[in-house]
This record gives C-alpha cells, sequence and structure tokens, in this order.
C-alpha cells in the first residue's frame, strides 16, 4: 500500500538515518512511502498566535496534496507532526483561520482538514500492527531500551490525541515488538528544553541530562527518539551519559533490513 | 378606521412561544430572575408538556399573523412526563416537513430544549430566534389576511 | 356572561419600575368581560389578598387575572385566595408580568405593551376556564429509601421513629455506605464506626424498618402516595434467615484472592465473606466470579462447613414488588477514577494513594491494622504529602468543574491525625484555596496548621515521579514564588467525588431530573433543598450535591420531616387538570392508550343512545383521574379530536394564541 | 496602539481567557524552565489580566519558555499560559528591530551537528 509522505527538512539532511531507514522498514513491511511534491519546510515549530496564517501555509499545502493522494499524509518528524497535525485541526475547526488560509491558497476545493495525519508509530500500530512486525523481526533486540517522547508528540493531547500525555505507551509496545525490554522512566515525556539551545545552552543542557539520568536510573542501556532536535540535544548535550538513536534504526535492526 | 401613520416603522416580528411548564416555563422564570433580556416581542404561553402543543395550535398561530413559533420543551429523556418530548420531537419533524412542503420557510418555526437550570440558554435562544425571523421578514403566506385587514 | 376582575401587582418596584401598572390596570377596564380591575403594591400580602376577596364577592366575579409573578411562585396562593372567597380555585390565571416581562425587559412603553398583551392573552384563557374539582388518592402509608448510607439510615430511623413502615433498599451485602469506610470523622474527630454502627444497629432492629440489602430497584410505577416498585434481590448464595454470621466460612474458603472493595482493594479476602465485622445484616455473601465452586462446579467446602445449612449455590435473583407512599433517594458517592490525572503517578505508584485509601490504612480494622504502612513495601513513610484538589473545579474536562467540599476538611483531618499519632512525620499539604466554612471547621484546619504544624503550601502540583526509590512532588509555591521538589515517601490525592453511577438508573426510573454533573435537581435550590421535582421523591446526602456528614444526616431528617407529612395524610389531592374524552367522538381507536405513559386510559363498552328509540354499543376511551397527570400526549394523537385537556383546553391554547397575535 | 489596545490584542492573540484562571499555580509547578523564568508561567496569565504591559514586554522569560505545552496539558481551566507567553513574545518581536536572535549570531554558534530545525524554529520564534 502507498501513503504520501511528508519528510521535512532535517531528514533531508542531518536526520538522514531516520528518513532512510524508515523507507527501508516501511518496504520490508509493505508500505510504500510516496514522499509528496514539492514540500515545502514547515517551519518546525507550530505558530500559536491566533492571526499567524502565512506561517501555516506550507502545511495547509502538504496536507491539500495528501487529501487529493489517499487522505493520509504519513509524518515522521516529531516537530513534523506536531505543526501538520495541529494545522490540520485549525483547518478543521477554526473557521477564521480555515476561511484566511483558503482565502491565500486559492485551491480548486477549499481544504477543511480532511486529511488524516499520521505518524509513523501511528502506522506502524494500526495500519502494519504491532504483531505483525513482530512475526517480521529477524533479531529481536535483546536490550533494555527507554522511549523518549518529548513534548512535540505528545501535546497537547486534545489536538494530537497521541496517546495518554501522562503515561504513553505506543513506543514502549513498538519496543516489545522487536524484541526489547522497555524500561519506562518518569521522564521520557518531559521537553529536553532543545528549542532554546540558541539563546540560553544551559537549559538544555540541565534538562537533557534529567532525561538520560532518569532513563538510565530505571536500567535503560539505551534512549531511542523520533525527533531529529532530541537525539542532537541528547547526544550533544547528554554527557554521554546514554547511546541514543532514532525508533526507526532499531526497527532496521530488528528487521534485518541494511541501509 | 383608524388612520394608520405613515412612519416606516422597523419591523418587529410577533413570536408564540410554548413552553412545558417543567422545564423550559421554569428556564424562562430563571431567566427573569437572572435579568437575562431578550426581546420583548416573545410571548410564552404555558402548556403541561411541550407534548400537549397540537400542531394545529401552530399553525392557528401563523394564521392569525404570528411570524415565528418556538416550541420548548425539557430535554429528551428528561421530560418530566417520561416520554412527551418525544413524541413532541415526532410530531414536530412531521408538522416542519409538511411546512416546508408548503413553501414555508422552516426557521420559522423551531422546537428548542431548555431545561429549567437553564436561564442563560433561554435567554440566547429567544435573541438568536427573534434575530433569525427578524431576517426573514414578515409572515405573510400563512397569515389569514381577513383578520389582519378586518381589524 | 363571565364577569372578570383583574389585579395588576407592582411587587414593590419589581414590576412597577418597568411596566406602568396603573396604566395596564385602566386599559383592563375596558375589556370585554372585565368588570373590575385594580392594582396594588403587593397583591400577594394580607391585604393584596383582601382586595381579590372583596371585588370577588363585590363584583360577583367569574373569574379573576392577576397580574403578577410566575404562576409556579404564587398560583397557589391566589387559587387559595379565590376558594375564600367562594369562587373555584381553577377559575384563576396568572399573567407573569414579572419574570416574563418587567425584568428582561428595559423600556417602559415597550415593557408595558407587553404586559397589556399579557393580561389580555390570560383574560382570553380565564373566559373559557371551567370550575374544577380536585379528586382523591389513598397514600400508602410506607416509604422506600433507596441507599444504605448514613443518608438512608438517617431518613429510615426518623420515618420509622414517626411510626411508619420503611423499607432501605441497599446494592451491597450491607447497609453503612462510605461512612463505614471512614476513620475518624471531622471536625470533632469521633471514631466513624462509633457512631455509625450503633444507627446500624438500630436500623437492624427496628420493627418498622426492613432492610433489603444486596438489592437494587428494578422498576417504578405510580405516582406520589402509591409508588409500585419492583426490586431485584441480587442471589447471595446464602440464606439470609439462616446464616449466623459464624465466618467459619470465610477461614475454611480456598479462594481467597479476591480484592477487597471494603478496603478499596488494599488488601484480598475470600470468595465467600462478610464485608466487615459489623455488617448489617451480618450474613455472609459469596462473590459469583470469585468462586470455584459457582465457576467450576468442584469445591462446596463452605456448604460443608457451615453449622446451619445457609449456603444454597442454585440461589437465583428473585424479585419482589411493593407498594410506597414516597421514596427516598440516597444514594450517595464515589471517589472519581484517576485515568485522567497520570501527571500525579497514581497508576504506576503504589505509594501514591487516595484519601479513602488513607482512611483505611489508618483504620483499626483497615489492611494493616490501623498502622500506617507504605503500601509498596511495608515500611513507615517519613514524609507525607497531600494534594487537593485532585479533579475538583476542575472545568478542562479531565475532572468535575465543581468543588467536592470535604477535601478540605478531610485533608486537615488526615494531616493532624497522622502527626499526632507519628511525631517524627513530616506532613506538607497543596492547597489552591482553603475552604473552611461551617462550624468549627476553620478553627479545626488552623489547629492542623498551628497545633500540629502541617506544612500548607499554597501551590499545585504539576508532576509526581520516582526517583531512587523516592516519591519526587514537583509543585509550585506561588506565596514564595518558587517551584519546589518535596522528597516524600507517601502522597496522598484528595480525589474529586461524584454521584454513584447508578443514580442515572433510579433516576430514570423515577422521572427525577438529573444535572449535567450527575446530580440529583432539588426542586428549588434555596426553598425546597430536599424535594425532587417529582412529587413524592425526596432527596437526601450527596446524591443531590457534594456535602459532609453534618450535612448529609440534617438533609436526611429533613427528608424524613417531608415524608412523615406525607404519609400521615390519608389521602391525597389529584390535580384536577386531566384528560376528559368526548365520548360522542371517540371511536375507541386505541391511540391515546398507546401514547399514555401512565397507563390511565382503559376502554369501556357503553351503550349510546341513536335517537329513535334505537341505542349502539361502543368502545369508547375512559380516563382514570387519579392516574392521569396531565401532560395532554393523548390529546394531540387523537385523530378525532376526541380528547382534551382539563385546565388547557385546546380551546383555551387557541383563545390565548389568538390574543397574543392580535394587533 | 495605545496601552490598553496592545493588551487587548496580546489577549486576542492568545485566544486564551485569562479570566478563567484560578490561580492554583499549576502551570508553574510543571514548567521545565522554572528556573530560567523571571515571570513565572501563573503569573503571564495574571499579569496579562492586570495590564502589566511594561513588566511583560522587558521580561525574559518569554525567549526561555520552550513551548512544550506541559502548562497547557496540566491546567485544571483550560487556560493556556504557553499561548499567553507566544503572544508576548510574538508582539515583541513585531515591534521593529526586536528580534530575539540576529542573524550574524547565528554563525559562530553553530556546529556541524546542529539540525536544520533547530535553526528554522528558532528564526520563526525570535524573528520576524
Amino acid at each position: 500500500m502507498k501513503i504520501s509522505y511528508y519528510p521535512g527538512c532535517t531528514l533531508k539532511t542531518k536526520a538522514k538515518d531516520l528518513d532512510v531507514t524508515a523507507r527501508l522498514c516501511a518496504k520490508a513491511l509493505g508500505v510504500e512511502m510516496e514522499e509528496i511534491e514539492n514540500w515545502q519546510c514547515c517551519g518546525a515549530v507550530y505558530p500559536m498566535g491566533t492571526d499567524e496564517i502565512a506561517t501555516k501555509l506550507s502545511a495547509v499545502r502538504a496536507l491539500d496534496h495528501a487529501k487529493h493522494n489517499g487522505g493520509k499524509l504519513l509524518t515522521l518528524c516529531s516537530a513534523c507532526h506536531n505543526v501538520i497535525k495541529r494545522t490540520n485541526e485549525d483547518m478543521r475547526s477554526n473557521e477564521d483561520i480555515r476561511f484566511r488560509a483558503n482565502n491565500y491558497l486559492k485551491l480548486d476545493e477549499p481544504y477543511k482538514g480532511e486529511t488524516e495525519v499520521l505518524h509513523y508509530l501511528e502506522m506502524l500500530k494500526n495500519v502494519v500492527g504491532f504483531d505483525a512486525i513482530k512475526k517480521a523481526v529477524v533479531k529481536p533486540l535483546n536490550r533494555k531500551i527507554g522511549a523518549y517522547y518529548g513534548c512535540l508528540l505528545l501535546r497537547p493531547s486534545g489536538v494530537m490525541a497521541f496517546d495518554n500525555p501522562e503515561n504513553p505507551t505506543i513506543i514502549e509496545d513498538f519496543i516489545r515488538a522487536i524484541g526489547g525490554t522497555p524500561v519506562t522512566y518518569p521522564f521520557r515525556n518531559e521537553c529536553c528544553g532543545a528549542y532554546v539551545a540558541l539563546k540560553n545552552a544551559e537549559l538544555p543542557k540541565q534538562k537533557s541530562r534529567k532525561v538520560l539520568t532518569s532513563a538510565k536510573e530505571k536500567g535503560a542501556e539505551e534512549v531511542i527518539t523520533a525527533c531529529p532536535l532530541c537525539l542532537y540535544n541528547l547526544q550533544v548535550n547528554g554527557d554521554g551519559i546514554l547511546p541514543v538513536k532514532y525508533f526507526t534504526e532499531l526497527l532496521a535492526e530488528a528487521l534485518g533490513v541494511q541501509a | 378606521m383608524q388612520e394608520v401613520t405613515t412612519e416606516k416603522k422597523e419591523f418587529t416580528p410577533n413570536i408564540v412561544a410554548f413552553c412545558c411548564n417543567w422545564c423550559s416555563y421554569a428556564g424562562a422564570d430563571l431567566a427573569g430572575s437572572s435579568r437575562l433580556t431578550y426581546p420583548a416581542n416573545v410571548k410564552i404561553i404555558r402548556v403541561p408538556c411541550s407534548c400537549r402543543v397540537n400542531p394545529m395550535f401552530i399553525l392557528k398561530a401563523f394564521q392569525q399573523g404570528a411570524d415565528g413559533v418556538i416550541l420548548c420543551g425539557c430535554h429528551p429523556g428528561d421530560c418530566h412526563y417520561v416520554t412527551g418530548n418525544y413524541y413532541t420531537r415526532r410530531r414536530m419533524s412531521l408538522l416542519f416537513s409538511f411546512l416546508s412542503y408548503m413553501g414555508i420557510e422552516k426557521e420559522r418555526t423551531r422546537v428548542e430544549w431548555v431545561s429549567a437550570a437553564e436561564g442563560a440558554r433561554f435567554s440566547a435562544v429567544m435573541n438568536d430566534f427573534v434575530k433569525t425571523v427578524t431576517e426573514l421578514g414578515e409572515n405573510k403566506r400563512l397569515t389569514d389576511l381577513r383578520i389582519k385587514e378586518g381589524k | 356572561m363571565q364577569r372578570i376582575g383583574v389585579f395588576i401587582c407592582w411587587c414593590g418596584s419589581n414590576i412597577a419600575a418597568t411596566v406602568d401598572v396603573v396604566k395596564v390596570a385602566e386599559v383592563m377596564k375596558n375589556e370585554p368581560g372585565v368588570v373590575f380591575s385594580a392594582n396594588y403594591q403587593y397583591m400577594c400580602s394580607e391585604n393584596g389578598q383582601q382586595l381579590i376577596k372583596q371585588a370577588i364577592k363585590e363584583h360577583n366575579l367569574t373569574g379573576i387575572v392577576v397580574g403578577s409573578c410566575s404562576p409556579r411562585m404564587h398560583e397557589a396562593t391566589f387559587r387559595k385566595t379565590a376558594e375564600a372567597a367562594g369562587l373555584n380555585p381553577y377559575m384563576v390565571e396568572i399573567a407573569n408580568i414579572r419574570e416574563h416581562c418587567s425584568w428582561i425587559h428595559k423600556d417602559m412603553d415597550e415593557a408595558t405593551e407587553k404586559a397589556i398583551i399579557l393580561v389580555r392573552t390570560a383574560i382570553a384563557k380565564v373566559k373559557l376556564n371551567a370550575p374544577l374539582t380536585a379528586g382523591e388518592s389513598p397514600v400508602v402509608k410506607r416509604a422506600l429509601v433507596i441507599g444504605g448510607g448514613i443518608a438512608g439510615i438517617q431518613a429510615a430511623l426518623d420515618i420509622a421513629d414517626a411510626g411508619f413502615e420503611v423499607d432501605i433498599v441497599e446494592k451491597n451485602a450491607t447497609i453503612g455506605g462510605r461512612m463505614a469506610q471512614l476513620d475518624k470523622t471531622f471536625p470533632t474527630l469521633d471514631c466513624s464506626a462509633c457512631i455509625l454502627t450503633p444507627k446500624m444497629v438500630d436500623c437492624a432492629q427496628h420493627e418498622k424498618i426492613d432492610i433489603l440489602s444486596y438489592s437494587e430497584v428494578e422498576d417504578v410505577k405510580g405516582f406520589v402516595g402509591n409508588f409500585n416498585v419492583k426490586i431485584r434481590r441480587k442471589a447471595r448464595y446464602v440464606d439470609e434467615t439462616k446464616c449466623t454470621g459464624c465466618k467459619v466460612c470465610m477461614d475454611k474458603c480456598p479462594s481467597k484472592k479476591g480484592l477487597n472493595a471494603f478496603n478499596m482493594n488494599l488488601n484480598t479476602r475470600p470468595a465467600i465473606h462478610i464485608p466487615f465485622a459489623q455488617a448489617i445484616p451480618n450474613v455472609a455473601v459469596i462473590d459469583p466470579e470469585q468462586c470455584i465452586k459457582l465457576k467450576t462446579g468442584k469445591c462446596g467446602i463452605c456448604q460443608k462447613f457451615c453449622g446451619v445449612g445457609a449456603i444454597d449455590y442454585e440461589q437465583k435473583d428473585t424479585f419482589i414488588e411493593r407498594q410506597y407512599g414516597a421514596i427516598v433517594v440516597a444514594t450517595g458517592f464515589k471517589p472519581i477514577a484517576l485515568d485522567a490525572f497520570n501527571e500525579y503517578g497514581y497508576a504506576d505508584n503504589k505509594d501514591v494513594i487516595t484519601s479513602l485509601e488513607l482512611e483505611r490504612l489508618m483504620n483499626a480494622a483497615g489492611p494493616t491494622n490501623g498502622v500506617l504502612l507504605r503500601p509498596s513495601d511495608g515500611t513507615h513513610p517519613k514524609v507525607i504529602t497531600f494534594i487537593q484538589c485532585v479533579g475538583s473545579r476542575d472545568s478542562s474536562g479531565c475532572g468535575k468543574p465543581y468543588c467536592s467540599k470535604i477535601c478540605c476538611m478531610y485533608t486537615a483531618k488526615h494531616a493532624m491525625l497522622l502527626r499526632e499519632k507519628y511525631p517524627d512525620t513530616e506532613v506538607h499539604v497543596f492547597y489552591i484555596d482553603v475552604r473552611t466554612p461551617g462550624k468549627n471547621y476553620d478553627e479545626f484546619y488552623r489547629r492542623a496548621v498551628e497545633q500540629y504544624g502541617v506544612d500548607y503550601i499554597k501551590g499545585m502540583v504539576g508532576k509526581v515521579y520516582n526517583e531512587n526509590g523516592k516519591l519526587m512532588v514537583q509543585g509550585s509555591n506561588l506565596i514564595d514564588n518558587e517551584q519546589i521538589t518535596i522528597e516524600s515517601d507517601l502522597v496522598v490525592l484528595a480525589t474529586a467525588i461524584e454521584p454513584e453511577p447508578s443514580v442515572r438508573k433510579v433516576a430514570t426510573l423515577l422521572t427525577a431530573s438529573i444535572d449535567t454533573n450527575n446530580f440529583l435537581t432539588e426542586s428549588h435550590a434555596k426553598l425546597r433543598p430536599v424535594e425532587s421535582p417529582t412529587a413524592g421523591v425526596y432527596l437526601a446526602g450527596v446524591c443531590q450535591g457534594p456535602k459532609d456528614i453534618p450535612e448529609t444526616v440534617s438533609q436526611a431528617s429533613a427528608c424524613a420531616a417531608k415524608v412523615i407529612g406525607l404519609l400521615v395524610k390519608d389521602k391525597l389531592k389529584t390535580n384536577p387538570c386531566v384528560a376528559i374524552p368526548d365520548e360522542m367522538m371517540c371511536n375507541g381507536c386505541s391511540q391515546c392508550a398507546n401514547v399514555c405513559a401512565y397507563g390511565a386510559i382503559t376502554y369501556v363498552d357503553k351503550e349510546f343512545r341513536l335517537g329513535g328509540g334505537k341505542t349502539e354499543v361502543r368502545r369508547v376511551a375512559s380516563v382514570n383521574p387519579a392516574v392521569c397527570q396531565g401532560c395532554g400526549a393523548c390529546t394531540v394523537t387523537c385523530p378525532s379530536g376526541a380528547m382534551d385537556l382539563k385546565g388547557f383546553s385546546s380551546k383555551q391554547i387557541m383563545s390565548e394564541v389568538e390574543a397574543i397575535c392580535k394587533k | 496602539m495605545t496601552k490598553e489596545e496592545r493588551i487587548e490584542n496580546i489577549k486576542k492573540l492568545s485566544g486564551t481567557d485569562v479570566r478563567k484562571c484560578m490561580k492554583c499555580g499549576k502551570c508553574s509547578g510543571r514548567c521545565p524552565a522554572f528556573k530560567d523564568m523571571d515571570i513565572k508561567p501563573h503569573q503571564f496569565v495574571t499579569m496579562l489580566g492586570k495590564g502589566k504591559l511594561d513588566e511583560l514586554l522587558a521580561c525574559k522569560a518569554i525567549w526561555n519558555c520552550l513551548s512544550c505545552m506541559a502548562c497547557v496539558e496540566r491546567c485544571p481551566r483550560g487556560v493556556a499560559p504557553a499561548a499567553v507567553v507566544e503572544a508576548v513574545r510574538d508582539t515583541v518581536v513585531r515591534m521593529q528591530g526586536n528580534n530575539g536572535i540576529k542573524a550574524e549570531e547565528i554563525p559562530p554558534i553553530v556546529d556541524e551537528l546542529i539540525p536544520q530545525q533547530l535553526l528554522v524554529s528558532a528564526y520563526r520564534k525570535y524573528n520576524k
């Protein structure tokens, strides 16, 4: 099956590993990720100001494209997912934003939030199924792995509807599916602070150390994430307390697919 | 015959509101005791239950020159008489389709559920209904002209 | 020819400030049929009523219209006035010129014009009124109390002491309710069991009280004075009349892993059990989900050891039907589920507990025999942190928008008791506001602070997490504008309370209204706080709104007073505004009987004269006026227009419509 | 724009009703950047309600807020403190010359590993 896919800026450069492994694994699991044409950067952060329209248009373009190509839009980077999903909700339920964005875009028919935004993890869970993944695993990862959700996948939960915002389980279920032992630790849904790295170098350092220390204390041997920025921050500012990888890298390892 | 002033007056619709004694009439009382205003052209007729309202009453109101008729009852499931408002709901949907078949704007009639605790809602509903009917203008199709002009 | 009197009330300035009452009364003088019209400051006052009475007599009035407040307020008053002057009370109509006019309009001309129309409408109606006489219905001298907690117990005892029979229907195997689970009670710190269990025993021993435990109300028919209630007696697999409560079966039962609901699932109990030592009735019950015999057919040990042969694995649910004159609803509450509050770590940490769980941990009959031990490792906690308003005052959709009312006081109680019993503990309380109105309540809370050194922190907790075996409680301290983290051993959540979910079914059966939070609605928030809008149904305890024990007991006694006042009557006057068929027009089609929710309509074969000496037997509708509630559903459904409603006849309503529409 | 208009504008921009706040402090109890916030999350809400414009516009907290939405997620009254912070930041950034970060400051701090996402988001957050 084919799904429209939105890679995002970082996945084409610094986070190639995330993109490449994700595509290979999807293929191995029978899903073809079809990169949408002429996608533009989503802006990496959802603009909350109620008058922000122009900053949301690239997301709406991608959503409208997906609407006409299968109706689903697959995302991988947590930031892209957050921006696109929240923009989609605006287009669905906020009359003012919907009217003004459509006014700019002059699409053939106005976009009203019809597309379903799907994160790669949701695709694994709901389209492929964790049981199917378990069967496809050739090399079960016999390790203790900590899931790092961060903030972008979960919040605001009313819009993201990704998982329980305080007690998420989807990545833990994923870890079980690839033969690992999930380690739950209290800071898995705390922000790593990377957003302010350019302005305030100290804060992200403290926060990353806290996250990794917490994971280590509960017995994790490594930590996985879906966010290139979290990965960067935890790796650079986390003092090497634990190795940090993309979740798709572990999936590739378990499925035995090679980049 | 009295001389009618030629001064052009802004159209204010005449609205008949049927309210059930247990929920909506009490809701209207609460709107009053909470001083929540709505236009003076809404006049309320108290009935024991919304199911007491015969579609004939509504047609009669239109015939007599009402511009809008609204029927208020307890929320479905909360009827003081257990099932009365379910009958209302069914009867009125029939009446409404009959009215629209006759070419009467369906916005002139409305069924709303207002509980005894919903004074604010009662006022909001009435304001909205008056606004809707004002936009529609005078009810001409259903009025019995003999009644209007005979006076 | 009707002779109508019109009486316009000023209601002080309530009406007179926006409606020109003098003008309204003047205009009415010229209305056809009106022979008298007056205005007065307070028509409902003694003098006002005197004015009405006098006018009725002097002018020989056949009907009156009072332009005043809502009929829901004073219709009954003015009917009595009319009756006192010799006029049929149903020849009175009220024009609501206060709630529906003066209070909602600001422009005097506009309001006066509307008032005139409203009074004209009432005149149009009253001209078609007919004298009505209220019928009578008998009162069954027995009350039903639904729920056997402290509210139900108090109401039942008070009603029974007045000499009326009372049945308590309790869905659990014992009465006692939530109060039986509590350790101490505020503000005097008496032991809950010490003050509750004597009342439970009183109930059991009272000759007028019948306790139907492990039972639920299945169906309710009838009306005030004459409810017919079907009660399900759930199979307890133990013969209530034989069991002596010796507890041998509990010792011998091999299936001991059932969660003990009475102890908030903090320990286990056998499949056959008596919920707690002082249970009433002191009779065992078998949990069919847990019993090996009932699940697999093999075992039967309890039966073997029962000395009186009380065990009956074949027992089935049975149903009984009883008649009652009045019903008290006292279904109580439960703490909310904490699924939406994972930030407090309740699901992941055994040492994060609810306040009700703490009650059991502190109770001498509880799972730890009253020694406070952490559920996780059985150690004695040194630092205990309380979090208030967990799920209360929450309009985000996760919790309840209301204040649960009891938490501030019981948290102060817990904090105080802990500091007293274990002076080596450190106790912190996060609070948003401390709400302690009530006699000796604020003094109680201040004692916790001033005498027992409990640390009250104005702020809220954002996250509770486990780190190196400690519970880290991270929250704000708004007074110091700080974010603090308290390393705690035990965290107690003052969980919001909600009505016991079974109240929804009860409300539906009784057609009692329920609000958006599932609390039962009282008839009037201030003046009729224990009556449900459904006649003959009364509300006691938390089913009506959050309240503590003293308030619950007061409300229960108030309910009892209302019930006694009802049951002491031999007959009740019935509403005369009932349906009436025109037998000449009725064709016996049964449509009206089909829509009647009360079964008030039956059919009779009647002989009619056709003229010329011929007769004909026809099937026609017949309405039982004692059963008809006067909703009018049948009047609209009747295809031949034979059915009408007294007091709200089609002609009357049509004439009201005409009066409103007339320009 | 007058001060009052500016305040109203910030309220509108935030899309949140500050009057719903019951001053429980749960937002500040959870904020992961609390120590770096010179105006605390709960203060943003109350200060906007009181119209303390100058203090809000001059604070450092708008540059340190992580936009992690923890405060929004936890608020029992459905208020969004993070949206207030962002509305204040937007207001500051939209005033000429008030960008939070300048283009020429970037090259020296960029290392090899910094993902685009960080630069893009920093530009969007701090600049106009």
